[in-house]
């Protein structure tokens, strides 16, 4: 594939119908915008959903006035967003408090150009593809750190700390994960990252054979690939600043975090970030350890269907792009409504018990399991070996933390 | 048959050497004109990230000079990031026992 | 077991023991001392089933030897020395018989040791110990070359040093310890020097090789024997020698083993008696090839173990300790063996082992059994009446006595009686073998004399010793505290049994002696019972023995035959190893001969005469006659009870002349070497006066100078150093335009040279 | 000059551009976080010259590193080393004419060198060869295969002017060597500007040489397949015939009516790989000894801070 990263000229449409360069300018234009107004619009269904998961957990009915049901809720709110004044405080350094929500917004935005959406095709296809993701979504803390100063407010502030800490700390953690998944996979392209999850497995026992969704990436080296997807996770639930992790946006403590002097449109751009991080992140993990776009069950629909066959890099029909989409979709946004679910459920962090969390319980974690996962690339039957003593090792781990949880120990007033 | 000419013909080697030597220039006077210590890092990463340039350039455009170039970058990118880890810690060392973030007032071993 | 296992299965001969002697030594305080000796046992009883394993092989279908494993090496092949150790067990006939008698008896020795030391706080050492030197007696008798034999060698004297010095806390036990180790080190220094020089002899031989392996050595023996020189083959064989004496207890060397009898009994039992003691016999019998060769180093053997025989024999007729009567006999004993090695006759000498190993180990246990009883009274004076209290102790004592002293058919007769005859009828030595034969018949003799002074004064007639009170309670309580409390106060109760009767002696008996528990008469009996049936193996070949075909493939009878006077030459017979060979073989198709049957007949006669004399003199009499001969000759009498001051003259000799050399050593040391030191010291001193003037003034002032100047020059260019980034900066970057000006101007010209 | 060039172009300044401006903001800004953000903006900057040149893996590693750590570590310096709570936080600097001299005269000296200076753009004899030597010694680089339009019927002949008469070419290429392992074989044809107008040493200041780029097909396995090819300009071209993973023959066929000869050639794309290659294989002890030295650096900063923290 061509090595030029970012020339209107690797948009896929060229490589698929040959045009001329304004109407593949037009084309990717359009899936901008598209995608844009995709991410809009999923993001108010996806607080529409989160609004009434709580609602339905805690008992109460949740929004129900606009639209049957309160299904259009979301609509109001966005349209009440845009109409909204715009406040910018006093103390406010003005300029950079107008960059910020576009930093963010676009940090958390250029991620989604190098998604493989279905087989064959992202908007942007690139070699480098899952680092790019990594080094884009990293300017989101930029932004954070500029809106919480820019607005001259200690909560701001304090809440933009906080975020910029607690995402580069977790950025370790995950960072390793996906190193150990690049060890099986051998390659940064995301598309032939999902490509490659179609067959092989079982620590790598058996290579060509495909072995349905443990082909998958969080199936490959059990249960070390299974405790990476999990640590790639729960970070990426701290990098999102999602509960349990939402320490910056603490409303018992900072009033909302980094965003607390943001209202208007500037605030629904930070809004429309978080919802798009929470997609990215979900989507990195579909496509590193549940198979990206493929379908769980191997190509099993598609024979019966009839539509195409075998390998799933190249298109071969329009029929199995757009299976492969809904694959895709599905499976991020299960993990979306995972977050969610998870948000209702578990109660919040302390600072130093995350810090605590991650430094010497996740990164240690990452590190033997990117050991592990080496070996098992290496030779698979230590790989297997290493399994078994690993599983007893959890299994006695659960015993000891889950069974017979530790005493909570109090934060040392100095 | 000249190879470089056609492996990347986009972008002169030249455009780069001169925006290179521009960033240079402003981390040279960024290094030189102030005197808070954290603007005199930022001023040396303007410089290193110049260099880079250089490196990234050459390495790309000039077949002859191999791929040292981007080794080297990736190293220089490296070794920044260490030397800013290194550097702020005795900038906030300097802070707490000054009180201030200035290189000027670090001047205790001229008497 | 198949052969291939077997191989392997050797190696544990060996190393089980020792695998115990870790286990207990570092594990064994915090085993239950039920489990160390448990521990203990199974590993020594591990090894002696393998050796039964192997000693069936073996005589199914002959020898075998481990794997090698290289151990080290000298030289590649190219260079003049050049040659290769290996880790090497190799099993033959002899090896089986020593084999199966160490494990054996070591296990039956291990069982009785678990009541006897029931309560001794240093248990798990104790038995470590034991296991340790089973270990190495097994390397002794086990290892294929000189060196592991050697390492053996070495090993079983640490042991026994360790063993006897036990009780460490009595000064006495730790001194006994230290002599039996010293006096082995003269014997094993010579021992040494003699393997050195058989080394580099056959080394340096046209057709030998530098090898230490004993099968290749026979070998070379075998052809190369008749260029030998005859004159250093018996040096080399008298040195040899020299080291048995030392380990086996023989003239001059032999006052180290009745000290040791301060170690406890089961130890004496084992390393004293049974297995340690005889590593000489068995050494001479395994080099058999060499001695066989030089019948001067065969006279020394003979002789000096007949004088020794001769000798012990005397002095146990007046011992009344009960375990130094028992070492004494011993040393008298392995006289014996070395009588029947020294007179060519390997396989009586190694019969005489075995049998003696089993009634000598059973008489010191039972001796072990009467102490225990008798809370560590040792005196045989305040012993008597005890048959009926401890009826088994006495039936085995007694049986393990008539066998030692010769009467048929116990064990000891036969094998006796074959050392006599073949001395009567050798042809080996120098002098005639009748000297050899008179020396052991009345060693014989004085053996059942003093056996049956034994059993009478310590089995027949009334206790001695007052029971229960006519003693005053501290006595009592101080000997219930020699019974049972080891734990309580160990300082000199350590020391306070098996040792002289010293510490018992002044209290009688609490409680009446009582038969001791199954795990010491267990192997009583046994040996009781092998002293009785052991000696059928080694009946003459015209009784169904075929002891002599048995080892006759390892060490063969030797027959020197007299070509011309002094030049001695083996027969074929032993040297090449297997094979019949006319002259060195045992006549087999004829009867006895009738010398033979008669030296049976008076040595039967001797003993039971002998016998009879003590009975009459000791249980009819009372001691009457005994006594009356000590006060008519008290002088001798106190001579041969202080064992004819054999000690005392060491003291005056020996030992005088290595402390006054000792002394020597340290006056001149104090003398010369340290006031060499001292000068050379008192004259750096004063040089160093002057030097330091000139360090002071010259070269301190020269750096000082050189310091000033760096110091003035850095106060001349201290202003430039403002410690000011910014003037820095600025002045790296006018230079930094210099240097790009002069590139530049450099560029140009380039470019103008290129035009041109 | 081609209009998407043209866009390229504008692209390209916009970035440099922005980059210059960002940098001269760094220098000269009165607020000291403002420079710190602009800073953020020279990074984007480089980092979009880093992709221009198609050094993908530094684009990543410049923004992770730099924006991700550095510019956040450096933020966070400011904010505990001044009173962060009012907005602008002063940054005096000594501005002094000599200082603007210096630079200035700086720059002048560079600028010079770069404008006289010829660089040797010749390519090393390796750079044909195969994918090892390519990824340990030399800077990947593509195959050219120096291919001439022939005519159909065989007799040969360079166009020069003339039109091409029907609009394009069916390329047909098969793949003679299986790809290496789990990863697609990329073809990747590329064709440059005619040689008639190569542009020379001096037109290089300008910014744009024009190529037209077509990625002919992409499979994963042994096999033949046809790709249509357009908007050829008559001439004689050279194409650049890039093949990932395997190794294959090109040959444009169906002869109507133009046929293009090829040769065999194999390729690596991206600087990623032969960054990995490299970085593992021949600057081994480098990279080990950096890794080092960044533990220390780590420690030895935690130790600093820590102390610190200690004595408040």
């Amino acid at each position: 594939m061509s090595t030029l990263a970012f020339s209107l000229s690797d948009f896929s449409w060229s490589r698929l119908v040959d045009v001329e360069w304004y109407w593949a300018a037009l084309a990717s234009f359009v899936v901008c915008a598209v995608i844009i107004n995709l991410l809009a619009v999923y993001a108010g269904l996806n607080t529409l959903i989160e609004r009434k998961i709580a609602a339905a957990m805690q008992a109460r009915v949740g929004p129900w006035q606009v639209g049957p049901h309160g299904w259009l809720q979301w609509a109001a709110d966005a349209l009440k967003l845009m109409f909204k004044e715009d406040i910018i405080p006093l103390q406010a350094d003005r300029m950079l408090f107008r960059l910020a929500p576009f930093v963010v917004f676009g940090g958390s935005f250029a991620c989604w150009v190098a998604l493989p959406f279905m087989p064959g095709w992202s908007p942007v296809t690139m070699n480098i593809g899952i680092l790019f993701v990594l080094a884009v979504s990293s300017s989101v803390v930029l932004g954070i750190l500029m809106a919480g100063w820019a607005s001259g407010s200690k909560w701001a502030l304090f809440g933009a700390m906080r975020a910029a800490a607690q995402i580069v700390s977790y950025e370790v953690p995950v960072g390793l994960t996906i190193l150990g998944m690049l060890l099986i996979y051998g390659t940064l392209d995301m598309q032939k990252i999902s490509a490659m999850q179609e067959s092989g497995g079982v620590f790598g026992i058996v290579t060509d054979t495909h072995l349905g969704i443990f082909s998958w990436g969080a199936f490959r080296h059990l249960p070390f690939t299974f405790i990476a997807c999990m640590t790639y996770y729960t970070g990426a639930l701290a990098e999102t600043n999602r509960t349990p992790f939402d320490i910056p946006e603490a409303e018992s403590e900072l009033v909302a975090g980094y965003h607390t002097e943001y209202s208007g449109m500037r605030f629904s751009f930070f809004f429309l970030a978080e919802y798009a991080n929470m997609f990215v992140v979900s989507a990195i993990a579909t496509t590193f350890f549940l198979g990206g776009w493929l379908p769980p069950f191997g190509t099993f629909f598609s024979h019966v269907l009839g539509i195409g066959h075998g390998v799933w890099i190249m298109p071969e029909g329009l029929g199995r792009m757009f299976e492969g989409l809904f694959w895709f979709f599905g499976k991020s946004f299960v993990l979306v409504l995972l977050m969610v679910w998870l948000r209702w459920t578990l109660p919040r962090y302390r600072v130093d018990q995350l810090m605590d969390l991650c430094w010497k319980k996740l990164t240690p974690l990452a590190f033997v399991n990117l050991f592990a996962i080496g070996l098992s690339e290496y030779n698979p039957w230590i790989g297997l070996g290493l399994g078994v003593v690993a599983l007893g090792f959890v299994g006695e781990l659960i015993r000891r933390e889950v069974m017979a949880p530790a005493p909570v120990e109090h934060p040392k007033i100095a | 048959m000249n190879v470089a000419d056609f492996s990347f013909t986009r972008h002169p080697l030249e455009n780069m050497l001169v925006l290179s030597a521009i960033i240079f220039c402003a981390g040279l006077y960024t290094v030189m004109t102030r005197k808070n210590a954290v603007s005199i890092l930022m001023g040396v990463e303007l410089i290193l990230n110049a260099a880079n340039i250089n490196f990234v350039a050459f390495s790309q455009y000039l077949p002859s000079a191999g791929i040292h170039g981007g080794v080297f970058s990736v190293f220089v990118i490296l070794l920044a990031a260490a030397e800013a880890a290194v550097a702020l810690a005795i900038i906030i060392g300097i802070y707490q026992n000054f009180g201030r973030a200035d290189v000027d007032v670090a001047d205790l071993m001229k008497e | 077991m198949d052969e291939k296992t077997l191989k392997i299965a050797l190696w544990l001969v060996p190393l089980l023991p020792v695998g115990g002697f870790i286990l207990n030594l570092f594990f064994g305080r915090f085993m239950h001392k039920l489990a160390s000796s448990a521990l203990a046992c199974a590993t020594v009883g591990g090894s002696a089933v393998i050796a039964w394993l192997t000693f069936f092989h073996v005589k199914a279908d002959g020898p075998i030897q481990t794997d090698a494993i290289q151990w080290f090496y000298t030289g590649d092949g190219k260079q003049a020395l050049t040659f290769v150790v290996d880790h090497l067990l190799r099993v033959d006939q002899l090896t089986c018989v020593m084999m199966l008698i160490v494990t054996n008896v070591a296990f039956l020795i291990h069982l009785f040791s678990v009541g006897y030391m029931a309560e001794e706080k240093r248990y798990s050492r104790y038995f470590s110990y034991l296991n340790l030197f089973t270990g190495f007696m097994l390397m002794l008798v086990m290892s294929g070359n000189l060196l592991g034999m050697f390492i053996g060698w070495e090993g079983v004297g640490l042991c026994s040093y360790l063993l006897i010095g036990f009780w460490f806390e009595k000064v006495e036990n730790a001194s006994a310890g230290m002599k039996a180790f010293i006096v082995n080190r003269i014997g094993d220094l010579a021992f040494t020097v003699g393997l050195l020089m058989l080394f580099c002899y056959i080394g340096t031989l046209p057709g030998g090789a530098w090898t230490v392996d004993l099968k290749e050595l026979a070998g070379i023996f075998a052809k190369q024997g008749s260029v030998m020189d005859v004159g250093i083959i018996t040096t080399i064989g008298i040195l040899m020698f020299l080291g048995a004496t030392g380990k086996s207890a023989q003239i001059p060397l032999y006052v180290w083993l009745p000290d040791a009898m301060a170690g406890p009994t089961p130890v004496s039992a084992l390393i004293h008696a049974a297995t340690m003691v005889t590593a000489g016999v068995y050494m001479v019998a395994r080099m058999n090839f060499l001695y066989s060769m030089s019948p001067g180093a065969l006279t020394v053997v003979a002789l000096v173990g007949g004088a020794t025989a001769l000798f012990a024999g005397t002095i146990g007729v007046a011992q009344n300790d009960i375990k130094k009567v028992l070492a004494y006999s011993t040393v008298s004993q392995l006289g014996f063996m070395f009588i029947g090695v020294g007179v060519g006759a390997y396989s009586a000498g190694i019969s005489h082992l075995m049998t003696h190993a089993f009634f000598k180990a059973c008489l010191f246990l039972g001796a072990g059994s009467v102490i225990m009883g008798m809370h560590h009274q040792q005196d045989i004076r305040k012993m008597g009446g005890l048959r009926k209290y401890m009826p088994i102790t006495f039936v085995t004592f007694a049986i393990a006595s008539i066998a030692i002293a010769g009467i048929p058919p116990f064990a000891g007769f036969w094998s006796k009686d074959e050392i006599l005859w073949k001395a009567w009828s050798t042809k080996n030595l120098l002098i005639p073998g009748q000297i050899i034969w008179l020396m052991g018949a009345i060693a014989a003799a004085f053996t059942a004399f003093y056996m049956t002074r034994l059993v009478v004064k310590t089995f027949y007639g009334e206790l001695r010793t007052p029971i229960g009170g006519g003693h005053d309670a501290l006595a009592g309580a101080h000997g219930h505290d020699d019974a049972h409390g080891h734990d309580a106060h160990d300082a000199h109760d350590g020391g306070g049994h098996d040792d002289h009767a010293a510490p018992a002696e002044h209290h009688g008996l609490e409680h009446p002696p009582k038969e001791s528990p199954w795990t010491m008469t267990l192997p009583l009996v046994v040996l009781a019972i092998l002293s009785v049936v052991g000696g059928s193996i080694c009946t003459p070949h015209w009784i169904r023995g075929d002891f002599e075909h048995w080892l006759h493939d390892v060490c063969p009878d030797a027959a020197v035959k007299h070509h011309e006077p002094g030049k001695h030459e083996m027969s074929a017979a032993g040297l090449q190893g297997h094979g019949p060979a006319a002259p060195g073989k045992p006549e087999e198709h004829h009867g006895p001969a009738a010398m033979e049957i008669i030296l049976m007949v008076f040595s039967t006669g001797v003993a039971i005469g002998a016998i009879a004399f003590a009975w009459i003199v000791y249980r009819k009499k009372e001691g009457a006659p005994a006594e009356k001969f000590v006060s008519e000759h008290r002088e001798l009498y106190e001579l041969v009870r202080d064992k004819y001051r054999v000690d005392e003259l060491y003291e005056n000799t020996v030992i005088a002349f290595q402390l006054g050399a000792n002394e020597a050593c340290a006056r001149f040391d104090n003398a010369v070497i340290d006031g060499a030191v001292n000068g050379a010291g008192e004259a750096g001193a004063s040089t160093s006066l002057y030097t330091g003037y000139f360090d002071n003034e010259v070269v301190d002032g020269g750096v000082n100078a050189v310091a000033k100047a760096a110091q003035a020059a850095g106060r001349g260019t201290r202003s430039i150093q403002t410690g000011n980034i910014r003037t820095y900066i600025a002045a790296s970057v006018i230079g930094g335009l210099f240097v790009i000006a002069f590139f530049c101007l450099w560029m140009m010209w380039v470019t103008q040279q290129g035009g041109k | 000059m081609g209009t998407e060039e043209l866009l390229l172009n504008v692209v390209f300044y916009l970035f440099a551009i922005g980059a210059v401006v960002a940098s001269i903001a760094v220098a000269l800004s009165t607020n000291i976080i403002r420079s710190a953000f602009a800073l953020l903006g020279v990074l984007f900057g480089v980092a979009a010259m880093y992709a221009f040149m198609r050094a993908d893996f530094v684009v990543a590693a410049q923004i992770i590193i730099y924006v991700g750590g550095i510019l956040v570590l450096i933020i966070f310096a400011v904010m505990l080393t001044h009173k962060i709570t009012d907005v602008n936080v002063s940054n005096e600097s000594a501005p002094g004419p000599a200082a603007v001299f210096a630079v200035l005269c700086v720059l002048f000296a560079l600028c010079v060198i770069i404008a006289t200076r010829t660089w040797d753009r010749s390519a090393p004899a390796e750079s044909l060869t195969s994918m090892e030597k390519l990824a340990g010694d030399t800077k990947p680089t593509t195959a050219m295969v120096n291919v001439t339009l022939l005519q159909g019927d065989g007799t040969t002949g360079v166009l020069k002017g003339g039109e091409v008469r029907s609009p394009f070419v069916v390329l047909r290429y098969e793949v003679t060597q299986a790809p290496s392992t789990a990863e697609a074989a990329h073809f990747a044809l590329e064709c440059s500007e005619r040689i008639e107008n190569q542009p020379d040493e001096k037109k290089r200041w300008a910014p744009w040489s024009p190529v037209k780029e077509t990625t002919v097909g992409l499979t994963n396995g042994l096999g033949t397949r046809d790709e249509r090819l357009s908007n050829l300009k008559p001439g004689r071209y050279r194409w650049t015939a890039s093949f990932v993973g395997g190794q294959g023959t090109l040959a444009l066929a169906g002869g109507k009516p133009w046929t293009i000869e090829g040769t065999t050639f194999t390729v690596e794309a991206g600087l990623t790989r032969p960054l990995g290659v490299a970085l593992m294989s021949r600057y081994l002890l480098p990279f080990e000894l950096i890794s080092v030295l960044l533990l220390a650096a780590l420690v030895g900063a935690a130790y600093i801070a820590r102390k610190e923290v200690k004595e408040l």
